[in-house]
């Protein structure tokens, strides 16, 4: 029984996401829509589970939500900061630097999911990570301190997605 | 015709101006380079602001049709930056 | 002052904000002169932008219309692409050098954009 | 409107010819496409200019753009695009052969006996 | 026996000698021989008619609306010439089953030769034109083949060519010339025109008719300045020699000449052109007659000399130069076949045919001696012999012939010519036969007398040479039969008969000096032939080859430049072509009134046009730089689709722009094997051009769809039918899908198809550059750059997983909602196909395929199918091909929605264009698989979830 | 309500993908179905050509939606005619690729043949413009796949060229539709003669432009000089069988521009006046004589045949820019001898191919089987040069006879003439050199060893030989077809009224041009 849910549901939250998506795509959220919406979510995510060997043994959708409103604040506050750099800050006075964060998240989808947050926030962008996966590169628009800027991303994003991503 | 609806007018022509013109800057980028990493990020930015475009006309004519418009170039816009990419870092972008 | 016109303000202000946003990005792309700080204007002082438009596209069709959250996908798509276009954009930057060397990561490793495959050369009989 | 969208067909028809009259395989394939591009807005532009009014029927529209150009350049672009993959293949296999991108194939003359 | 089927005969038996080639040569000559013998009796019994001066016709409808029809008709001319052709065909087809060697195909010689034969038979009896016309051409191909019989020998190639080319040049001339006279007369029946002389004379068409006719007749026989072809042609085996260029296909000029003779002739033009040509023609091909060391070659320019001399009587068109040109045919015939053979004889026995070689046959071949010297003095005009008869009546018509200067010019040139004729007949007897005996061993072979079989057909000749010499009475009946054939009404013919005799008239005192002169002349000869060798004077050959090799150089200067595979000069040439044509349709119409206004423009539309005008002139600037031209027509692509969704098309709109994402992979995939730089290698003044070229074109489009866009169409636009019945009729709402899928749904299938072949094809031609030399060159590539590293980074990978689902439940619903809203089979294709690809390119083209791939080949085929059973469906009830149905169906929970034919037709069009783009990009993707480098076993480069030694990616520190 | 006419279509269409899906790793079971589809294609093109014949209009609505809202199909008796041809065309090809093996050399062979039979039979049949459009693109792509079947450098880049010039000139297609939409608002062929008609003397430049554009898109199909570029190297590149079944598509143009020409926009149309005449002759003319120079000039057998193929069209063209009855009527029987003659020189080049080191015309030894091969291309050269007996001499008489007396009749009857002279020469050279030459060449001792050609090749040339022949014997019956054909084209109302005259869906409701 399990394993026919499994087979079922390769990915419930992606089942849930896609009907959603379904519901928002057709713009109307009706009993029907919504049945049509989750069969195709159990559908299509069977059809393409191949692609997804390793998923994450758990992910918690309260705490992710949570993040995510977090993260979409963070977004607003330092797109101002930003745009205020871009306006006013002549190149000459531009403290660009590369900071290297040693991660303690080892999924691939944790990592994704921080580094992306990383990128959004304005004023910082992932750029590679090492051949072990151990340490992520990020480049920073002004960095006058970089070490801050490392310890503000671990305990404020990594430290949440530990606990998202058990 | 209200103060409100003047307002929004305006902000509309202002909305379009300053995306036409964001995209004529990222047009020049484009063009002087000088990097290849320039260029995909200037037509990544050149895309992104078409949906803006779109969706500006969509509220301008008061309609959502042109809603699955926007939403493909935003789903399939960065497959193209993807490949752009990839072709510059290993050449053979499907391998 | 009703609904419809505190809705009609509310989509003039986001599009203003989504105006501001935009060409703000597009003037960073413009002028800065470092590849990996321009990569951080647009791809985010532009999302903003058009994220905001968005918003206002969204709460137009609330207020002139029957109301729609069809926006909130495209933005979602854009909020889930915008980090690998950026993320390849920096390899490439790196990978080309077109951009101040990332220092090495410690114990050893390497950044994966800099691996290099041993049979990988520059010919030039090609 | 009709000066903008006539010149830009105007403006693309030139660059894709003068593209397509270089010596390369790769710019006269991308001078095709350029092309394409002018006669789909030609073929677009025959059922006339119409702004904000899709043909997709509605009850309160009065006018509607001419749908039956709008079928016929997607019909256009769809088979412009399996000509173009054919095409880029074709050049790649002989580009492959030869290690020679020219789009002239210029026959060496032999002299042979004339009689 | 039917006309039809003395024609026919040669042709059928044609096939027998090939056929039966195994059976042996004496059945292959038996039954040609019995073809031509079943023919000529055949004729024969035609006799009586003629006899009795009736014209025996018969035939059929052939091509009645042309015109040309197999009408024959038989009458004392055409009798003459197919008694010659036949007779005389007998004699050869004995003789050459004694002159071919075992060496030569004898099949195919006689297969040859009765073409030529049932063409010229044909040509004797055709009673229309055109038919003529069929079998003279006839006769020139099938003389070509026997010319070039002996492939190996390059004259005998070049004499082919040379024959074919100067008689063509002539068959054309005179299909002008037949065509024109048949639109004068109204008819191409030869018995209608030939009742039409005044009509025909006073048609102002007369001149050109009359000229493309003598050009026709006077190369086919050998006329000045013509005659060239002739003696080259006599490279030929000895039997063609005899048949074709003495006895038969040269007399088809003199037999066209003779036969239009009372419609053409009488007329001055007709008078001095003729007769001038024969006269110049007898004398030019006596003289070099006289100096020709090869005996075929002597006997090839008498034989020009004797035709020009028949033509000369023809030209002067009275009715005794007609009567004195038949008898001349008929003697003509006997004493040059008979000289032939006998040539072949010597050639046969002596293994030389040059005059130098020989000498005092006479004791060795006494036989051979004895034909060769009645034909050769009948030739030469002595009495008593059939040639003196004919020639006298020449000379005495001469006399009487006023052409050009002093009234003795002409009489005197006769004579000369008839001087120089009987010069070289006496040559040949003396320095072949007379003279000396000498050993068998002094030839280059030992000649005695031959079989019976190659000297009896001569002999029969020389019998009638002396016949008719002693006894032209026999003849005399029948000759003036002939020539009142020839005449018709138009002259009185008033002779009344041949004699040996007549008397001391100034024919005798001209034939006298011509032999007289010619005994001395050929006792004079030595002096006289170094005289001529020091003489320059031109060679035809070389005339006739220059001419050729400078048509040819000019021909090949022409082609070759101009077709030298420069695709850029092509286009160029029809870019010019359109611009031009286009220009003069609108230079010579009118403009119309302006019908519609303008339309308003915003800054964002003026700013989308210099976005999308930068990007192209841009592109066209920098395309050297191939990556950065990809970019930027991704522009000017993207700038296209926002200005079709400005212009109210979204569904377009949402296909260029899917179309576009696909183009530059699969553009980026090519892009991987070619250089990444262009050469500039065109100089300034070629970009100059290029430009103005392009400009020009540009300029031309730009202002067309100005014209159109500012008029209205000249009636309501179809597609105000669309637009009222798309939401009835076709059950949609979205009128552009439905014109896609009903309306005009045949199109799309067509589209479909297209794309599938260009998967199929792609497909193909992967398969066969990998399996061909290609092979190794692509296993081994070394990539032109230095690599990252990152093949498949972690964050694409996983960002994959995630868009993946998501991507197809959007392609889900774009197929869905087509019908009604933008959307369709093709655009949701086509994302569906970027999804696929995505995944390729996050974890591999390897990874993905091992665990999912679809059968792309299938699923094309699948997607075809089904729309052309969707279509076909139709069928079964009674309706059309691809004839659209839809009903609203209503289950629980889901709310009302629609099930239409044309979603399956659209469900066809979304599996072919999926399986179509997969295969396509998988062919790309496939060439780029190197031989050493491993295709990676996990999806992603880094999986830190992984321990560190499972790590795929080997460590490669430097 | 029958569906013969659309099986021409559908039948090639489903046959394909079928032998894709199913066949494609057993040669034997792709060739049965092939024959099996050609014969049936024969079977009901010579159907149709029966009803047709008696000046019945076949018209099929497709989706039976009424023209010209929708597609049609219309066989005419020309139309009828030109698929049969086809048909029969492709038979014989069919046999020799069998024979000779072409279709084991290269992936999807007779998938891409079906489909190219599929594009050309939609290409003579649609009554739609722009459904022509799609047709032609249907048997381009597909030529492309067979043009460059089994690869080969030279025949690849021979393709490429082949390919970016019809995309020029299918471009140049849709400019002319755009044009034509644009001054008319439809595509339907029968509609746009009677849109055509209403277009008054004060605005003629839209349609007259259209008009040009249109004929120019036809004359690169038809190769007319100097748009006929693309021809020479991709016709002496393809495979042999190819290169013959390619011989009908330079028929395509031939026919479009019949059709357009006589019925949409006829010489008697006001507003077109002076379009084709000024243009098409000289064109024609130049075509004829440069096509026959060609075959003078070529340097090897196969771009020889090449050449004779643009004169050969170059004669087509001059009876059909004659734009008389008489002229058409001309034009339509030499198209079929051309079309015969031009197949059987490329599969006899092929022959020769497969049997000699290579087509250069310098002497080599004597090849395999080379008198039967000599033979062949004898009798198909003296078809092609115009010589009688065969066809070509009494269609040359026939163009000869219908120009008399028109405006440039006496520059046709010049070149005509002239130009057959030169590929008489040019033939009689080149066969001289390959068949005869050989004999005095011995044969060295390391030369290649070839095998022969299988008898089926032989007997598929042959096949075409007596078509030829019979097509002459009795051409007087053919020609009367012909000139019945051309009268109907020259009085199209029966067709236009059918056309626009028939019901179909919905055509109850909505009442035409209100
Ligand atoms: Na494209
Ligand atoms: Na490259």
């Amino acid at each position: 029984m399990k394993r026919l849910f499994n087979w079922l549901l390769p990915h419930p939250v992606m089942t849930l996401i896609l009907a959603i998506v379904w519901i928002s795509l057709q713009n109307n959220l009706s009993f029907g829509m919504a049945v049509f919406g989750l069969i195709l979510g159990v559908i299509i995510p069977r059809l393409t589970a191949v692609w997804w060997p390793d998923r994450p043994k758990s992910f918690k959708i309260g705490k992710m939500t949570a993040y995510v409103v977090l993260v979409l604040w963070d977004i607003i506050v330092a797109n101002v900061e930003v745009a205020w750099i871009v306006l006013t800050r002549p190149n000459s006075k531009l403290r660009p630097a590369w900071i290297i964060i040693p991660l303690d998240l080892c999924q691939p989808e944790a990592i994704t999911v921080l580094a992306g947050t990383i990128t959004l926030t304005p004023g910082t962008v992932s750029s590679d990570v090492s051949n072990t996966g151990h340490y992520l590169l990020i480049h920073a628009l002004d960095a006058p301190d970089p070490d801050a800027v490392r310890d503000d991303i671990k305990q404020r994003y990594e430290s949440r997605l530990k606990e998202i991503f058990v | 015709m209200t103060f409100a609806d003047d307002f929004l007018s305006w902000a509309l022509v202002i909305a379009f101006t300053a995306v036409a013109i964001s995209q004529i800057f990222a047009m020049i980028r484009l063009l002087i380079g000088p990097g290849t990493a320039d260029r995909i990020l200037a037509l990544d930015t050149m895309v992104v602001n078409v949906i803006g475009v779109i969706v500006l006309l969509g509220i301008s004519q008061g309609t959502q049709i042109y809603f699955e418009v926007a939403m493909i170039i935003a789903m399939l816009g960065f497959v193209s930056t993807v490949a752009y990419a990839r072709f510059v870092l290993r050449g053979d972008i499907i391998e | 002052m009703n609904w419809i016109e505190i809705g009609t303000y509310a989509v003039g202000v986001f599009l203003l904000i989504g105006a501001i946003f935009t060409l703000v990005g597009a003037i960073g792309l413009l002028r800065f002169n470092d590849a990996m700080t321009r990569l951080h204007a647009p791809t985010k002082v532009g999302t903003m932008g058009i994220g905001a438009l968005l918003l206002a596209s969204m709460t137009a069709t609330f207020v002139f219309g029957e109301g729609s959250f069809h926006e909130l996908l495209i933005m979602a798509f854009l909020f889930v692409t915008a980090p690998i276009s950026a993320n390849f954009i920096s390899k490439v930057n790196i990978h080309h050098k077109t951009c101040m060397a990332p220092p090495d990561p410690p114990e050893g490793e390497r950044w994966s954009t800099s691996l290099k495959e041993e049979n990988d050369q520059v010919t030039t009989d090609m | 409107m009709e000066v903008l969208v006539a010149s830009a067909v105007g403006i693309m028809t030139t660059t894709g010819l003068y593209l397509i009259l270089r010596l390369r395989t790769f710019p006269v394939i991308l001078g095709m496409s350029l092309l394409t591009y002018a006669v789909n807005v030609f073929l677009f532009a025959s059922g006339r200019l119409t702004v904000g009014a899709p043909p997709i029927l509605t009850d309160d529209a009065t006018m509607y753009a001419d749908p039956l150009p709008q079928a016929l350049v997607l019909t256009a672009i769809v088979i412009s695009f399996g000509m173009t993959a054919v095409v880029v293949m074709i050049a790649l296999g002989a580009y492959l052969g030869t290690d020679d991108d020219h789009v002239d194939d210029l026959i060496v003359s032999d002299d042979e006996d004339v009689q | 026996m039917s006309l039809f089927l003395i024609v026919a005969l040669p042709f059928f038996g044609a096939l027998l000698p090939s056929l039966m080639n195994s059976a042996g040569r004496q059945a292959v000559a038996g039954v040609t021989f019995t073809v031509t013998l079943l023919a000529f009796v055949g004729l024969m019994t035609n006799l009586p008619a003629v006899l009795n001066g009736d014209v025996v016709q018969n035939g059929f409808d052939w091509f009645p609306e042309l015109g040309l029809n197999v009408t024959l008709m038989l009458d004392g001319l055409g009798f003459l010439f197919a008694t010659m052709i036949l007779g005389i065909g007998l004699l050869i087809i004995a003789y050459a089953r004694f002159y071919l060697s075992r060496n030569d195909n004898m099949g195919e010689f006689f297969t040859y030769l009765l073409l030529f034969q049932g063409a010229m038979v044909g040509i004797v009896l055709s009673n229309n034109i055109l038919l003529l016309l069929v079998f003279w051409e006839l006769t020139s191909l099938s003389s070509f083949l026997l010319i070039g019989y002996w492939k190996h020998l390059e004259a005998g190639r070049q004499g082919a060519r040379m024959a074919l080319t100067v008689t063509g040049l002539g068959g054309l001339a005179l299909i002008a010339g037949m065509l024109m006279l048949g639109k004068i007369v109204g008819s191409y029946d030869l018995s209608v025109i030939l009742q039409n002389r005044e009509l025909i004379q006073a048609d102002p068409l007369y001149v050109p008719v009359l000229l493309l006719i003598l050009l026709g007749a006077f190369t086919k026989s050998a006329q000045f300045p013509f005659h060239f072809w002739l003696p080259h042609a006599m490279a030929a085996p000895t039997p063609v020699s005899a048949y074709l260029h003495s006895a038969t296909m040269v007399k088809a000029g003199i037999f066209l000449m003779a036969r239009m003779w009372p419609v053409l002739s009488g007329t001055p033009e007709w008078f001095y052109i003729v007769t001038t040509t024969g006269l110049i023609t007898m004398i030019v091909g006596a003289v070099i007659a006289l100096f020709k060391h090869d005996l075929k070659a002597l006997l090839a320019f008498s034989t020009v000399s004797h035709l020009g001399l028949i033509t000369m009587l023809l030209g002067t068109g009275t009715a005794f130069g007609a009567f004195a040109a038949m008898f001349h045919i008929l003697n003509h015939a006997t004493f040059k076949a008979a000289l032939f053979m006998s040539a072949g004889i010597i050639d046969h026995e002596t293994n030389t045919r040059d005059i130098r070689k020989l000498g005092g046959l006479r004791h060795l071949m006494p036989i051979t001696f004895l034909i060769a010297i009645i034909a050769a003095l009948s030739m030469a005009g002595i009495p008593l012999l059939n040639g003196f008869l004919s020639k006298e009546m020449m000379l005495e018509e001469m006399a009487h012939t006023y052409l050009f200067g002093p009234k003795w010019l002409v009489p005197t040139l006769a004579t000369f010519g008839s001087l120089f004729s009987a010069a070289y007949c006496f040559r040949m007897i003396g320095h072949t036969f007379l003279g000396p005996k000498r050993k068998p061993e002094s030839y280059p072979a030992k000649p005695h007398d031959p079989s019976v079989g190659l000297w009896l057909p001569p002999a029969i000749l020389a019998v009638l040479v002396v016949v008719i010499g002693v006894a032209p009475f026999l003849v005399q009946d029948f000759v003036i039969l002939i020539a009142k054939s020839v005449i018709r009404d138009a002259a009185h013919l008033d002779v009344k008969y041949i004699k040996i005799w007549h008397g001391f008239v100034p024919a005798l005192y001209m034939s006298i000096v011509a032999v007289l002169g010619g005994l001395i002349i050929v006792v004079m000869f030595r002096p006289l032939s170094r005289l001529w060798d020091k003489t320059p004077r031109p060679e035809a050959k070389n005339f006739f080859d220059n001419i050729i090799m400078a048509i040819l150089i000019c021909a090949r200067s022409c082609i070759h430049p101009l077709h030298n595979g420069a695709f850029t000069r092509y286009a160029m040439i029809m870019v010019i072509t359109t611009v031009a044509a286009g220009y003069h349709a609108w230079a010579t119409g009118v403009v119309g009134n302006v019908t519609r206004g303008l339309q308003p423009v915003g800054w964002v539309e003026i700013g989308g046009w210099i976005m999308l005008v930068s990007a192209a002139i841009s592109l066209a600037a920098l395309h050297y730089n191939r990556l950065l031209s990809l970019i930027l027509i991704g522009i000017v692509g993207l700038m296209v689709s926002i200005g079709f969704v400005f212009l109210s098309a979204p569904d377009l709109a949402m296909t260029q722009i899917t179309v576009e994402v696909v183009t530059i992979i699969l553009l980026l995939l090519a892009l991987n094997f070619l250089p990444n730089l262009t050469p500039l290698e065109s100089s300034m003044w070629r970009r100059g051009s290029d430009v103005i070229v392009a400009g020009c074109a540009g300029l031309a489009t730009m202002l067309l769809t100005y014209h159109y866009l500012l008029r209205d169409a000249i009636s309501v636009p179809i597609s105000e039918f669309h637009l009222a019945n798309s939401y009835e009729g076709g059950g949609g709402t979205n009128v552009v899908n439905v014109i896609l899928v009903d309306f005009r749904g045949f199109d799309t299938f067509g589209e479909i198809i297209v794309l599938g072949i260009a998967a199929l094809l792609i497909y193909a031609l992967t398969e066969t550059l990998l399996n061909g030399p290609v092979r190794a060159r692509l296993l081994n590539r070394a990539p032109d750059k230095q690599l990252s590293g990152t093949q498949h980074p972690m964050m694409m990978v996983v960002l994959t997983r995630v868009m993946m689902p998501v991507v197809l439940m959007v392609g889900f619903y774009i197929f869905l909602r087509g019908h009604n809203e933008p959307g369709g089979g093709f655009i949701a294709g086509l994302i569906v196909s970027i999804a696929v690809v995505m995944q390729y390119m996050a974890s591999g083209f390897r990874w993905a395929s091992d665990r999912q791939r679809l059968p792309y080949h299938g699923v094309i085929g699948a997607g075809v199918l089904i729309a052309g059973l969707t279509g076909i469906g139709s069928w079964f009830f009674s309706k059309p091909f691809l004839t659209s149905d839809f009903a609203y169906l209503r289950i629980p929970p889901f709310e009302k929605f629609e099930i239409a034919t044309a979603a399956l037709f659209d469900l066809g069009v979304f599996l072919a264009v999926v399986g179509a783009v997969m295969l396509t990009l998988e062919s790309f993707s496939r060439l780029a698989r190197r031989a050493h480098v491993k295709d990676s076993d996990s999806p992603m480069d880094i999986d830190p979830s992984r321990s560190i030694v499972e790590l795929t990616q080997p460590q490669k520190g430097e | 309500m029958t569906h013969w006419i659309i099986a021409l279509i559908v039948l090639p269409a489903m046959l394909a993908p079928f032998i894709v899906l199913s066949a494609r790793y057993h040669i034997g079971i792709q060739r049965v179905f092939s024959l099996f589809g050609v014969i049936a294609l024969i079977a009901i093109s010579a159907g149709l050509a029966w009803v047709a014949s008696d000046g019945t209009i076949i018209l099929y609505q497709l989706g039976d939606w009424k023209a010209p809202f929708g597609i049609v199909l219309v066989g005419d008796m020309l139309s009828t005619l030109m698929v049969f041809l086809t048909a029969v065309l492709a038979l014989f090809v069919l046999l020799y690729v069998i024979g000779s093996g072409w279709d084991e050399r290269g992936r999807h062979f007779h998938a891409l043949f079906q489909f190219q039979l599929m594009g050309i039979m939609g290409a003579f049949l649609t009554g739609d413009l722009f459904n022509l459009f799609v047709f032609f693109e249907v048997l381009l792509i597909a030529s492309y796949g067979l043009m460059i079947h089994a690869g080969g450098n030279k025949r690849l880049r021979a393709g490429v060229q082949y390919v970016l010039f019809n995309l020029l000139g299918s471009t140049l297609f849709l400019f002319a539709l755009g044009s034509i939409y644009a001054e008319t608002g439809t595509l339907n062929m029968a509609d746009l003669a009677l849109r055509a008609q209403m277009i008054g003397a004060d605005a003629t430049v839209g349609i007259r432009v259209a008009s040009v554009l249109l004929l120019l898109v036809f004359a690169i199909k038809a190769a007319v000089v100097p748009l006929h570029f693309w021809l020479p190297s991709s016709y002496a590149e393809a495979p042999g069988p190819v290169a013959a079944l390619f011989a009908i598509m330079t028929k395509v143009g031939a026919y479009a521009i019949i059709r357009v020409y006589t019925m949409i926009f006829p010489p008697q149309l006001e507003v077109t006046t002076g379009l084709q005449g000024v243009w098409l002759m000289p064109a024609a003319l130049l075509s004829l004589a440069l096509g026959m120079i060609g075959i003078l000039a070529a340097k090897s057998l196969d771009r020889l045949v090449a050449f004779s193929v643009i004169g050969s069209m170059g004669m087509v063209m001059v009876a059909i820019a004659l734009m008389t009855p008489e002229g058409i009527a001309s034009a339509l029987y030499y198209i079929v001898h051309s079309t015969l003659a031009g197949a059987a020189l490329f599969l006899i080049v092929d022959l020769v191919k497969s049997s000699r080191p290579s087509l250069s015309l310098t002497a080599m030894p004597p090849f395999a089987g080379s008198t039967v091969t000599a033979g062949l291309f004898f009798v198909a050269a003296i078809a092609m040069a115009g010589l009688p007996p065969l066809s070509g001499f009494v269609g040359k008489l026939m163009i000869l006879d219908a120009s008399f007396d028109t405006a440039l009749g006496v520059w046709v009857w010049i070149v005509v003439l002239t130009a057959s002279l030169i590929s008489l020469v040019g033939f009689a050279r080149a066969g001289s050199i390959v068949f005869w030459k050989a004999e005095s060449v011995p044969a060295g001792e390391d030369s290649e060893v070839f095998e022969r050609s299988h008898a089926m090749s032989y007997s598929a040339v042959g096949g075409l030989i007596v078509l030829l022949a019979a097509y002459t014997v009795f051409g007087g019956q053919a020609q009367s077809y012909m000139i019945v054909t051309s009268q109907q084209l020259f009085a199209p109302n029966a067709y236009i009224e059918t056309v626009i005259g028939s019901q179909g869906k919905m055509s109850n409701i909505f009442s035409e041009e209100d």
